[in-house]
């Protein structure tokens, strides 16, 4: 008795400063414009020249990152993860010897991939840079104001001059334009797999499945996917609702889930509880 | 000029520059705002002191009812005549008609209206021909000959554009925001299909659509 | 100029008195108009006379692009501040965006989005369009003849820059050759494709740069 109280009493602070920690990240994360931003400013805290910067050591901080946010289980915009694939990529490129592809075509090199990131990093920040400078400057209309009469010698005016600029032509065709076309109001739906609807299927999958089925104990998580063999948005998103759904149920102790490597297939097997449960059935 | 800022000198520039930045005449009362430092009679000595500064410059420090403002000097009016400009907005439907013959042209006024949806006054037509911004075109070959419409050089000038085609395409016009008020995930399924999968991220998509989808539901 | 000493004060006073009545910067054209018995050199003469009797005072003589304007002096802006006609707070994606328009420009929304790594949200370049610090440039000769984005004269006159070259820092980033408009590393490359390999540069965009730049320098 005494230690089932006393487990709960350990864990639950500890939730609740990973959930503070948690909502941390996620106001940080909304501060960064994207991927590349927030692998600046990582690189800025190494506080060294960013030519000079190691961008193996930065994409290990990255890929660190992002596997930290994922213990949380922060969902991270799907941008965030594509940076992360590349940089493992590129760290693979880099930590391996360069080898020819099927055609004998030489791919880019590690080092001229790490380039092209070092360089792109540089020039972001310079950009960021200048644009701090630029609004520094004494703007008009806030320190420097414009200077206008209150009145002239002789009021009564002789000219018309026609106000309009650039985006009030724009703008007035861009309402003609609505206005013709008002089913661009319409909000498209998407043949999307959600995550209700992955999770429903894998576990009537499994549930389903002949207890002899699992003899060979791991099955490729492909084989849970829909007969659909095209690279559609509709197939990326099935392929990743299902694996979302998969973790899920490992998280409730149902199946386990194993990856031999990097972009490796995945693959799924059943907790022994739920074998026999399957066997009862 | 390194100046203590209880300096005259900077009362003095203060009180020129908030004299000459205001478009109405300004009365002592709103000048103190100013210089809250200052008693009325140091305003005075100031606004006195101005006074004389301008006395034979262009422009002249007058009082009136209203309060104090800065003027043309009379005697210089009949060289300033040009200034006498009275500045005016084009009507939304003028806007729009403008717009519609820049895209468009050469266009007779009927397709005009095809265009629009709505019928084209012919004050609408006048005040752009006195803009200079558009000129008659050639006349349609078809029954009736009708007179078409194009923009003219001044037209161009003004919106500082350098050819017709530099106007922003529907396209353009569409990245800009000004078009388009699809919500943000189908704009990312078009860059997935165009760019075979090379999405940048897609900032603020989330904020986008909640912003739009009010629009819509207004 | 053998002009006598008069007329050569009263047209101080005109060319004063006619900045001083304009919001808008006047250009040496329009000036022109008011004393027509002046040549340019006669014109720029008086105008940095009177830039001179200025320069200590609360309002300065500004030269930009779109011409010559009077403005309150920088140093007053705190004493000002209830004057302040408009303050338009540009969100940290605009001010990088038109940051990135000014030193990389002519550049298309393609080429922003590559400079900055993440995609343009619809309502930016709407909102830089909207104050007029922006303008389509001339479309690019390439596939789709894609719209490109300059700066206009009165991002200058905002930001109190008499010419592009006065950007802050450009020639250190000219130098270190950061003001490349080559794409961000093509993160997503298609890594699960056949293909392979994260594509980096099109051939033709250096060339590009190069060619553009001389027409700057030139």
């Amino acid at each position: 008795m005494e230690n089932a109280i006393a487990i709960p009493f350990e864990e639950d602070p500890a939730r609740t400063a990973e959930e503070k920690a948690a909502d941390a990240l996620i106001v940080s994360l909304d501060g960064y414009e994207g991927p590349i931003d927030l692998l600046l400013t990582m690189a800025r805290d190494q506080k060294v020249d960013l030519r000079q910067i190691s961008i193996l050591a930065l994409a290990e901080q990255y890929l660190a990152f992002v596997e930290k946010v994922r213990k949380l289980r922060i969902e991270l915009a799907a941008d965030y993860l594509v940076m992360a694939a590349w940089l493992a990529y590129l760290k693979s490129k880099l930590l391996l010897p360069a080898i020819p592809n099927a055609e004998g075509e030489e791919e880019l090199s590690g080092e001229a991939l790490a380039e092209a990131l070092a360089f792109q990093l540089q020039r972001l920040e310079a950009m960021q840079k200048v644009a701090k400078q630029l609004f520094e400057r004494p703007q008009l209309g806030l320190n420097r104001l414009p200077v206008g009469l209150a009145g002239l010698a002789d009021q009564a005016p002789v000219a018309v001059k026609w106000q309009a600029n650039l985006f009030d032509i724009l703008d007035a065709y861009g309402a003609i334009t609505r206005r013709a076309n008002p089913k661009t109001y319409d909000i498209k739906t998407w043949p999307l797999m959600s995550m209700d609807e992955a999770t429903m299927r894998l576990a009537n999958m499994i549930g389903h499945m002949p207890s002899s089925q699992w003899k060979e104990l791991w099955k490729a998580l492909d084989a849970f996917m829909p007969n659909e063999d095209d690279a559609t948005l509709n197939t990326r998103s099935a392929m990743a609702s299902t694996l979302t759904a998969a973790l899920e149920m490992v998280k409730q102790e149902k199946i386990n889930l194993k990856q031999e490597g990097l972009f490796g297939p995945i693959y799924i097997s059943l907790r022994e509880q739920t074998q026999d449960a399957a066997n009862d059935a | 000029m390194m100046l203590d800022p209880n300096d005259d000198t900077r009362d003095l520039r203060v009180l020129e520059a908030a004299l000459f930045a205001s478009r109405e005449p300004v009365n002592t009362d709103k000048l103190k705002t100013f210089l809250p430092h200052l008693e009325g009679a140091g305003i005075h000595a100031l606004l006195a002191k101005l006074k004389q500064d301008y006395a034979d410059r262009g422009v002249s420090l007058e009082e009136s009812e209203q309060g104090w403002a800065f003027r043309t000097s009379a005697d210089l009016a009949e060289s300033l005549q040009t200034l006498r400009v009275e500045e005016r907005k084009l009507s939304r439907a003028a806007m729009e008609t403008l717009a519609v013959i820049a895209y468009h042209q050469p266009l007779t006024r009927v397709e005009i209206e095809g265009v629009r949806g709505v019928a084209t006054s012919k004050g609408t037509i006048d005040m752009l021909l006195e803009t200079g911004w558009i000129k008659p075109g050639r006349r349609r070959e078809t029954p009736g000959r009708p007179l078409t419409w194009v923009t003219t050089p001044a037209f161009l000038d003004h919106f500082g554009l350098e050819s017709i085609v530099d106007l922003p395409g529907l396209d353009d016009l569409k990245a800009a925001g000004l078009l388009d008020r699809r919500p943000a995930v189908a704009v990312t399924a078009d860059l997935f299909d165009e760019e075979g999968g090379a999405v940048l991220a897609s900032e603020d998509s989330e904020d986008d659509y909640a912003e739009e989808s009010e629009e819509a539901a207004a």
